[in-house]
C-alpha cells in the first residue's frame, strides 16, 4: 500500500509549491501557468483516488478551457508582461493572518473530526457507466439546472464584453 | 334610519379621505374647484356630525353608534368605533375647527402656495384625528394616531418658517418616540391580559379587571409607556420642547389644527386608555403626573414671561393649560376628568383662536416679533377687540372659557381619589393657583406689547387692513363658543358627566376602591 | 491512504486561495485564486466520495466543475468591462461603493 | 315681594346695554353710547328704589329676603354649580348705593369724556362693570361672586387703562389686575375650601354651617384666610394697597366710581355678606385683636398718614379712600356690622362727591397737582360748596352722614373692648380733617397760583356734584344709633342677627352718655384737624408765634392749656408727626411696598427669562445632543465602508472562521 501514499506526497507537494507561487508570483502569466500545475495535480489526485472520469474531465475542462480564458484575460487587460510592481495591495499581513486562522480551524476540524487513522480503501474506481447511471437518474435535475447556467453564463460574457458597433451607440450611450 | 346609526361614524370618519382623494384627481391649476371640493368634504363631515348630535341619546352614559366588525382576525384586533360621553365633544370640536381652517385660508395660501397639496393633507389629518377619537381598539387607535403624525410633518415642513425642517423633524421624531413606547404597552397589554384582546372596551370592562392579571410591577412599566407615548403628545413638562419650535414654525393652520386638536389626542389617550384599563398603576403614576402637571403650569408660564414671539408665547401658554388637564386627570377623580375634558374643549376653542389672530397680525405686520408690532386696538381695533377678548378668555376669566375649566380642576385638586395623599394634591392646587396670576402676568404683558400702546414708527404709514371676510366667518363661531362656553359650560359637563360618573364608579368599585 | 491527508492539502490550497483573494491587487489573480479554493473544494469532495465508496461527491465535484467554468467565464467578461472603463484592473481603485 | 325677584334683571340689563353700546354705538346713536347705557342704569336705579320701598315695608323681606336659584351646571356626581339671586335688605342697600353712583358717573361723563377718544368703549366698559357688581351684590353663591369679582377686575383693568396709548397707564392698570388677581388667588383657593367643607357654596348654608359648628375647624380658619387675602387684593388692604393710588391714572369718572364707591367696597362686602363665617373663624366675640381688625387698622393709620404728603388731588383722594376702606374692614373686624356697613353705605356717596368733585377741578385747571390750584373758591362756587359738604362728611362733622357712620364704628370698638382700635380710629379721624382741609386749602382758598383761567363746570358736571350733596348731607341720620336705627333695622341680615344674638360681646351697646362723651371727643378731634390744617395752611404761619399774634388761637391755647395733654398734642405732635412720619411713611411705602412689589415683578420677569433659558439650552440641548450624539456614532460607522472588495472579504472570511471554530468546539 506504500505505491499510492508515495504518489500522493509528490503530487501534494508539487501542488503545494505551485500554489504557494501562484499567489506569490509577481508575473500574472507565471500565475496562471502555476494554476495550471496545481489543476494538473488536482487531477492526478482524482485519478489516485478512482475517479478517472473525473480527472480526466478536470485535465479537459480545468486546464484546458479555463487556464485558457484565463491568458485571453491577461492578454486582453494588456497587464504588463515581466514584473509588474506591487501586484498585492497594502494588507498582505491581514490576509495572511486570517487565510492561516481559516487553515487552522480547518485543519483542526477536520483532525478532530476524524482523528488520524481514518483509511481510505478503495476497492474499485468508478466506472463511467455508474456514473452515466447516477446522473441521468438521480441527478438529472440538477443537471438540467447546470447546463442552463453554462447557457446564462455564455449569453451574460457576451453581452458583457461584446465591443458595439457605433449604430447602436445612441441608444446605449455607454461607450467612451 | 338604523343604517344611519351604524354608518354615521364611518362615514364622519372617512369623508375627508374621500375628500382627500378627488382632490387629488383634480389638475393643479384648478384651484377653485380645489377648494370648494375641500370645503364640500369637510362641510359633509361635519353635517354627519350635526345628525349624530341629533340622534345622541343625552343621558345615557354608554357607548352610542357602536360598530365592532372584523378587521385583522389574525390579530385579534376588530374595527371596534363608537363615540361616548368622553369622546363626543372633541370629535365635535375637530369637525368645526377643520370646516373653519379651510375657510379660513380661502384666499390667502402660506408660501409655497398650493392649496392641492395643503387641502389633501389638512383632510387625511381630520380622518386621522376623527378615526382617534372613535376608535376603540388599540391598534385602531395606534393606526389612526400615527395617521395625523405624517400630515402633520409635512404642514410643518413644507409650509413652515425659516427653521421648518429643524421644527417638523424634531415634531415628527419626539411623537414617533413616544408612540413607540405606546405601542410596546399596547402589545404587553395584549398578551398579558387575561382574554388576549386589543379592545379597549374589553380590556376596561368591571374596573380594569382583563388587565388586572397583570402583575403591579408589570402594569407600572405598560403605563410608563403609554405615559410616555401620551405624555409627550399633550405635551407635559420635561418632553414639550417640540411644542414651542412646531407652533413657531407652522403655517396659521397647521399652528391651530395642531394646538386645537392633535394636543387633546394625548389627555384623550390617558382618559379613554391610560386611566381605565390600569387603574392600579394609574394610581401609583398619579402623585407624578400631578406633580408634572403642576411643574408645566408654572414652568410654561415663566417660559411665556421671557419670549418676544409672539407664537412662541402662545405655545408655551398652551403647555400651561394643559397642564391644568392634565391636574384635573391626576386627581383620578369624576371631577377632576369632567375639568379635564372641558379644559381640553376651552384651551381648543381659546388657542385655536388665538393662533388665527396671530396667524392675521403675521399675515399683515409681517412679523411676529412683539417688539416691533404694536397699537393694534388703533390701527386695526376689531382685530384688537377680538385679540383681547380671546386673551381674556385664555386668561380663565370668568364668564369666557377658559374659567370653569381651570376651576373645576383646582376644585378637584384639593379632594384626590382615595389613597392619594391630599396633602400633596393641595400643594398641587395652590402652585396651580399661583400659576393663574403669571398666567395672568404674561398675558397683559403680551396685551400691552401687541395691542396697546403707540403704532410703531414702520407701520405708521401703511393701510393695515382690519378683519376681511373669510376671517369674520371662521372666527364668529369660535367666538360665540369662547363667550357660549364660559356662560353655559353644561353645553360640555352635562355630556361628559354623564359617562365620567358611571365609568369611575367602576374603577372606584373594582380597582382602587373608594 | 489516509483521509486527513488529503482534507489537509485541500485545506492548504483553500488557505492559499483565500490569501490570493485577499492579497492580490489584479483581479485576474483574485478569480485565479478563487478557481484554486474551488479546487480545493473538489478534493475534499472527491476524497469524502472515495471513503463513503458513492459517488454522489464526484457528481458534485462534476457540478462545481461547470458552475466554476461558468463564473470565470463571466468574471472575466466583468474585468475585461472594467478594464475598458478604468484602464486599470486594479480592485483599490473601484471603491464606487465607498460610504 | 315680586319686585325683588325681579332682580336678576339688574345685572342682565346693564349687560346688553353694554352689548348694544359696543356695537351700535358708532353707528346708530352716532358716538353717543350713554344713550344705551343710561336708560338701563336708570331702570336698575329705579328698581333698586322699588325694592328699597318693598324691603322698609316688610321687615321679614329685610332679614330672610327672597332666593332664587336654578342648577347651572353639573361637574360630578351630583355636585354641582348654582346660579341664583339672594335678595335681601343688605343686598337692595348695596344696590341701591351701586346704581345711584353709577347713574350719576355716567351722566358726569357725559360732560367729562366729551371728545375724548375711545367714547363708546369707556361707555360700555362702565356698564359691564355696574353688571359686575351687581351680579356680585346679588348671588346667592360664593361661586357666582367669583364671576362678578372677576368680572370687575377686567373692567378696572380696561378702564384703568382707558389712555393707553402712554406706556405708564398701560403699567397701571396691568398692575391693578395682577395685585388683584393675586389676591383672587386666595379667593379661589379659599371658595375650594368653602366647597369641600361644607359641600356647598351658597352664603346662607356655609353661614349657617359656620355658626352651628358643623364647619370643620381648621379648614373654616384656611378659607376665611384664604377669602380675607382675596379680600386684601381687592380692597386694597395693607400688603397689596399700592395698586390703588396708581390706578388715578385712569379718568377720574372711573376712580370716582371704581376707586371710591364700588369696586374697593366689594371686598367689604364680601367680609359683611359671609360675616357669621368670619366672626366664627377669627373668633371676633374672644379675642381683643384678629387678622381682620389688625389689618383694617394697619391700612387705616398708613394710608391716612400717606395721604398727608401726596401733592396730587385724586392721590389724597385715593389714599383717604384706602384710609376709609381700612375703616370699614376693622369695623367689621371689631364685630359692628351695622356700622362698618352703613360706612360703607356713606361713605360712597361723599368719596364719590368728592372725586367728581376733584375732576370737576382738575377738569377746568387742566392738571391734577394742587401747587397750581388755589382760589377757586370764588371761581367754582357749586364744586366749592359741594367739595365742602363731602369734605365735611368724610371728616365725620355733627350734621353730615360721615359722623353718624364713623362715631358709631368707634363707639363699639370702644364698647366691644377693642381700646386699641379705638384710639387708632381716633388719631386717623384726625389725620383725616386734616388732609381733607390741607387739600381744601390748597385747591379752593387763597389765590390761584396756576397759569391759565379755570372757570366753572357745565351743568352736566355740577348736576351729579349737587345731587350725591344731599344724601351726604342727610343720610347720615338713618343710621343714627339708639333705638330708631333704622338702617341697621332694614340692612341687617339674619345670619348677622343670630351671629350678634349668639355672641353676648357683639350685643348693641346702649345709648348712654358715654356714646354722647365718645362723639365729643371724636367731633373734637375732627375739628382739631381742621383748625391745625387751617393754621399750617391758611394762615401760613410758621409754628413759632402762632400763639400770641392771632386772636383766636391765643383764647384757644389758653382754653386748652389747662389740659396739658392738649398743648403737647397741639406743639409736639402736630409738627412732630407730620413732616417726617408722614415722610418716611410715604417713603417706606414708595421703597418698600412698592418695590416689594415692582421687584417681585421684575424677578419673576427674570425667573421667566431664567427658565425659557433653561429650556432652550439645557433641556432642548439635552434632545438636540441626543441628535447629534447619534448623528456622531453614525459617522463612526460609515468609515467601516470602504468600498475595497478585499476588505469586506477578508472581514467576511475571519468571521466565518471564528463562527467555525465555536460551532466546532463549543457544539459538543
Amino acid at each position: 500500500m506504500v505505491g499510492p501514499n508515495i504518489a500522493f506526497w509528490i503530487i501534494a507537494l508539487v501542488m503545494a509549491y505551485a500554489g504557494v507561487r501562484l499567489v506569490t508570483t509577481r508575473n500574472v502569466v507565471h500565475a496562471a501557468l502555476y494554476l495550471m500545475i496545481v489543476l494538473a495535480g488536482t487531477a492526478a489526485i482524482f485519478l489516485l483516488l478512482g475517479a478517472e472520469f473525473l480527472g480526466w474531465t478536470q485535465v479537459l475542462v480545468y486546464i484546458g478551457a479555463i487556464v485558457v480564458l484565463f491568458l485571453f484575460g491577461v492578454m486582453l487587460t494588456r497587464a504588463t508582461y515581466g514584473e509588474s510592481k506591487g501586484l498585492d495591495n497594502d494588507q498582505r499581513v491581514l490576509a495572511a493572518t486570517v487565510a492561516v486562522i481559516v487553515f487552522l480551524v480547518f485543519a483542526g476540524a477536520m483532525w478532530k473530526a476524524f482523528g488520524a487513522s481514518t483509511e481510505i480503501v478503495l476497492e474499485k474506481s468508478t466506472t463511467v457507466s455508474e456514473l452515466g447511471r447516477d446522473l441521468m437518474t438521480n441527478w438529472v435535475l440538477p443537471f438540467e439546472a447546470v447546463s442552463l447556467v453554462l447557457l446564462a453564463s455564455l449569453i451574460g460574457a457576451i453581452t458583457l464584453a461584446r465591443r458595439d458597433d457605433p449604430e447602436h451607440v445612441r441608444d446605449r450611450g455607454v461607450e467612451r | 334610519m338604523d343604517w344611519f346609526d351604524s354608518w354615521a361614524l364611518s362615514l364622519a370618519v372617512f369623508i375627508p379621505v374621500v375628500g382627500a382623494l378627488v382632490i387629488l384627481a383634480i389638475p393643479k391649476a384648478r384651484e377653485y374647484q380645489i377648494k370648494v371640493v375641500g370645503l364640500v368634504a369637510s362641510i359633509a363631515a361635519l353635517i354627519v356630525g350635526i345628525g349624530i348630535l341629533s340622534r345622541w341619546n343625552w343621558d345615557d352614559g354608554g357607548y352610542q353608534f357602536e360598530v365592532n366588525k372584523g378587521w385583522l382576525s389574525a390579530i385579534r384586533s376588530n374595527y371596534h368605533i363608537a363615540l361616548d360621553g368622553i369622546s363626543l365633544p372633541l370629535f365635535i370640536l375637530t369637525l368645526v375647527i377643520v370646516v373653519l381652517c379651510i375657510i379660513y385660508s380661502w384666499n390667502h395660501w402660506p408660501e409655497p402656495r398650493s392649496p392641492k397639496m395643503l387641502l389633501f393633507l389638512i383632510l387625511l389629518l381630520e380622518t386621522g384625528m376623527l378615526g382617534t377619537f372613535v376608535s376603540l381598539d388599540l391598534i385602531l387607535f395606534f393606526v389612526f394616531f400615527e395617521v395625523t403624525l405624517l400630515p402633520m410633518y409635512f404642514i410643518i415642513g413644507i409650509w413652515g418658517g425659516e427653521q421648518r425642517i429643524y421644527a417638523s423633524i424634531k415634531f415628527f421624531l419626539f411623537t414617533l418616540f413616544g408612540s413607540a413606547f405606546m405601542l410596546v404597552g399596547f402589545l404587553a397589554l395584549f398578551f398579558l391580559s387575561e382574554p388576549h384582546t386589543f379592545d379597549i372596551v374589553e380590556l376596561s370592562a368591571n374596573g380594569g379587571a382583563a388587565a388586572a392579571v397583570i402583575s403591579s410591577t408589570a402594569g407600572l412599566w405598560i403605563f410608563a409607556g403609554l405615559f410616555l407615548g401620551f405624555a409627550i403628545k399633550v405635551p407635559m413638562f420635561p418632553l414639550h420642547t417640540w411644542l414651542p419650535d412646531a407652533h413657531t414654525q407652522a403655517p396659521t393652520v397647521g399652528s391651530v389644527i395642531l394646538a386645537a386638536i392633535l394636543l387633546k389626542l394625548g389627555t384623550y389617550g390617558f382618559v379613554r386608555i391610560a386611566l381605565p384599563i390600569l387603574p392600579q398603576a394609574a394610581h401609583s403614576w398619579a402623585p407624578w403626573i400631578g406633580l408634572l402637571a403642576v411643574i408645566g403650569i408654572i414652568y410654561g408660564s415663566l417660559c411665556c414671561l421671557a419670549q418676544t414671539d409672539l407664537k412662541r408665547l402662545i405655545a408655551f401658554s398652551s403647555v400651561g393649560h394643559m397642564g391644568f388637564v392634565m391636574l384635573g386627570i391626576a386627581t383620578l377623580t369624576p371631577v377632576g376628568i369632567n375639568a379635564a375634558i372641558f379644559g381640553m374643549i376651552a384651551h381648543g376653542v381659546v388657542t385655536g383662536m388665538l393662533f388665527f389672530v396671530a396667524g392675521s397680525i403675521h399675515e399683515r405686520y409681517h412679523t411676529r416679533d412683539m417688539s416691533r408690532l404694536g397699537g393694534m386696538l388703533s390701527s386695526i381695533p376689531r382685530m384688537g377687540g377680538v385679540f383681547v377678548l380671546v386673551a381674556f378668555a385664555s386668561l380663565g376669566l370668568p364668564a369666557l372659557a377658559g374659567f370653569p375649566g381651570e376651576f373645576t380642576s383646582m376644585l378637584a385638586s384639593f379632594e384626590p381619589a382615595g389613597g392619594l395623599s391630599q396633602s400633596l394634591f393641595r400643594g398641587f392646587m395652590i402652585a396651580a393657583a399661583v400659576g393663574t396670576v403669571l398666567t395672568a402676568g404674561y398675558m397683559l404683558y403680551m396685551l400691552q406689547r401687541v395691542a396697546q400702546g403707540e403704532v410703531p414708527g414702520e407701520y405708521a404709514g401703511h393701510h393695515l387692513h382690519d378683519i376681511e371676510a373669510p376671517e369674520y366667518v371662521s372666527w364668529t363661531p369660535l367666538i360665540v363658543l369662547t363667550v357660549a362656553l364660559g356662560i353655559f359650560p353644561s353645553l360640555v359637563f352635562n355630556v361628559t358627566n354623564s359617562s365620567v360618573v358611571p365609568m369611575f364608579e367602576q374603577i372606584f368599585h373594582h380597582a382602587i376602591g373608594g | 491512504m489516509k483521509l486527513n491527508l488529503f482534507l489537509t492539502l485541500s485545506a492548504f490550497l483553500f488557505c492559499l486561495g483565500v490569501y490570493g483573494m485577499l492579497a492580490r491587487r489584479n483581479a485576474v489573480m483574485i478569480l485565479m485564486s478563487i478557481e484554486l479554493m474551488l479546487n480545493a473544494i473538489n478534493i475534499n469532495l472527491v476524497a469524502f466520495g472515495a471513503l463513503h465508496g458513492n459517488l454522489t461527491g464526484q457528481i458534485f465535484a462534476f457540478f462545481v466543475i461547470a458552475v466554476a467554468a461558468a463564473e470565470v467565464g463571466i468574471g472575466l467578461a466583468i474585468v475585461l468591462l472594467i478594464y475598458r472603463n478604468r484602464a486599470s484592473v486594479n480592485v483599490d481603485d473601484v471603491d464606487l461603493m465607498k460610504g | 315681594m315680586q319686585i325683588l325677584e325681579l332682580f336678576w334683571l339688574l345685572p342682565v340689563v346693564n349687560i346688553i346695554a353694554c352689548l348694544l353700546a359696543f356695537f351700535f354705538g358708532k353707528t346708530v346713536s352716532r358716538g353717543k353710547a350713554q344713550v344705551w347705557t343710561l336708560p338701563a342704569i336708570a331702570f336698575s336705579w329705579v328698581m333698586s328704589i322699588l325694592g328699597a320701598v318693598a324691603v322698609i315695608g316688610d321687615s321679614h323681606l329685610a332679614h330672610e329676603g327672597i332666593t332664587k336659584t336654578y342648577k347651572w351646571f353639573e361637574f360630578g356626581p351630583d355636585m354641582f354649580f348654582q346660579m341664583g339671586i339672594h335678595i335681601d335688605g343688605f343686598a337692595v342697600v348695596m344696590c341701591l348705593v351701586v346704581t345711584t353712583i353709577s347713574m350719576m358717573v355716567q351722566i358726569y361723563s357725559i360732560g367729562y369724556m366729551r371728545g375724548e377718544p375711545r367714547y363708546v368703549e369707556f361707555y360700555a366698559v362702565l356698564a359691564v362693570f355696574t353688571a359686575g357688581m351687581l351680579i356680585l351684590v346679588t348671588a346667592d353663591n360664593l361661586f357666582l361672586g367669583i364671576f362678578g369679582w372677576e368680572i370687575m377686575g377686567l373692567t378696572s383693568y380696561l378702564l384703568i387703562g382707558h389712555y393707553y396709548e402712554k406706556r405708564e397707564n398701560s403699567n397701571a392698570a396691568i398692575k391693578a389686575f395682577i395685585t388683584t388677581k393675586t389676591g383672587d388667588v386666595g379667593l379661589i383657593i379659599g371658595a375650594v375650601v368653602v366647597y369641600w367643607a361644607t359641600e356647598t357654596f351658597n352664603f346662607g348654608a356655609v353661614n349657617a354651617k359656620a355658626l352651628e359648628g358643623e364647619f370643620h375647624a381648621p379648614l373654616l380658619l384656611v378659607a376665611c384666610i384664604a377669602l380675607f387675602i382675596g379680600v386684601i387684593g381687592k380692597s386694597a388692604q395693607f400688603p397689596l394697597h399700592t395698586w390703588l393710588p396708581d390706578a388715578m391714572a385712569g379718568p377720574t369718572p372711573v376712580s370716582a366710581l371704581i376707586h371710591a364707591a364700588t369696586m374697593v367696597v366689594a371686598g367689604v362686602y364680601l367680609v359683611a355678606r359671609m360675616w357669621p363665617t368670619f366672626v366664627t373663624a377669627m373668633n371676633v366675640h374672644i379675642a381683643n385683636v384678629n387678622l381682620i381688625a389688625l389689618i383694617g387698622a394697619i391700612t387705616a393709620i398708613i394710608a391716612a398718614l400717606l395721604a398727608l404728603v401726596q401733592f396730587d388731588l385724586k392721590k389724597v383722594l385715593a389714599y383717604s379712600t384706602v384710609s376709609q376702606l381700612g375703616y370699614m374692614i376693622f369695623a367689621l373686624g371689631i364685630g359692628a356690622w351695622g356700622a362698618g356697613v352703613f360706612h360703607l353705605f356713606t361713605h360712597a356717596f361723599f368719596k364719590a362727591l368728592l372725586f367728581l368733585g376733584a375732576g370737576s377741578v382738575i377738569h377746568s385747571v387742566h392738571s391734577n397737582d394742587m401747587r397750581d390750584m388755589g382760589g377757586l373758591r370764588r371761581i367754582m362756587p357749586r364744586t366749592y360748596w359741594t367739595w365742602i359738604v363731602g369734605t365735611l362728611a368724610l371728616c365725620g362733622v355733627f350734621p353730615m352722614a360721615g359722623f353718624f357712620s364713623k362715631d358709631e364704628i368707634l363707639a363699639s370698638a370702644y364698647h366691644n373692648g377693642y381700646k386699641w382700635v379705638w384710639a387708632i380710629g381716633l388719631a386717623v379721624a384726625f389725620l383725616t380733617a386734616f388732609y381733607m382741609f390741607r387739600a381744601t386749602h390748597l385747591t379752593f382758598h387763597k389765590n390761584y397760583r396756576g397759569h391759565g383761567h379755570p372757570h366753572e363746570s357745565e351743568g352736566l358736571i355740577t348736576g351729579p356734584l349737587i345731587f350725591l350733596a344731599i344724601p351726604s348731607a342727610i343720610i347720615g341720620f338713618i343710621g343714627a344709633p339708639g333705638s330708631f336705627n333704622l338702617f341697621e333695622k332694614w340692612a341687617t341680615p339674619a345670619a348677622v342677627e343670630e351671629t350678634i344674638a349668639k355672641y353676648p360681646v357683639l350685643h348693641p351697646h346702649p345709648v348712654d352718655t358715654t356714646t354722647f362723651v365718645l362723639a365729643g371727643i371724636s367731633v373734637a378731634l375732627a375739628l382739631l384737624g381742621v383748625l391745625v390744617a387751617t393754621v399750617v395752611f391758611y394762615w401760613e404761619k410758621t409754628p413759632g408765634d402762632i400763639v400770641e399774634r392771632v386772636a383766636p388761637i391765643r383764647y384757644l391755647h389758653r382754653f386748652l392749656a389747662n389740659k396739658y395733654f392738649l398743648d403737647h398734642l397741639y406743639g409736639g405732635i402736630v409738627y412732630g408727626i407730620r413732616k417726617p412720619i408722614a415722610d418716611a411713611c410715604y417713603w417706606f411705602n414708595q421703597n418698600v411696598i412698592d418695590q416689594v412689589l415692582n421687584l417681585t415683578a421684575a424677578g419673576t420677569l427674570e425667573l421667566g427669562k431664567g427658565t425659557y433659558l433653561f429650556d432652550q439650552n439645557v433641556l432642548d440641548g439635552f434632545y438636540n445632543g441626543s441628535a447629534v450624539g447619534t448623528d456622531r456614532i453614525g459617522g463612526f460607522f460609515r468609515k467601516i465602508q470602504t468600498g475595497n472588495i478585499q476588505q469586506y472579504a477578508a472581514v467576511f472570511f475571519a468571521a466565518m472562521a471564528l463562527l467555525a471554530l465555536a460551532l466546532v468546539f463549543a457544539v459538543r
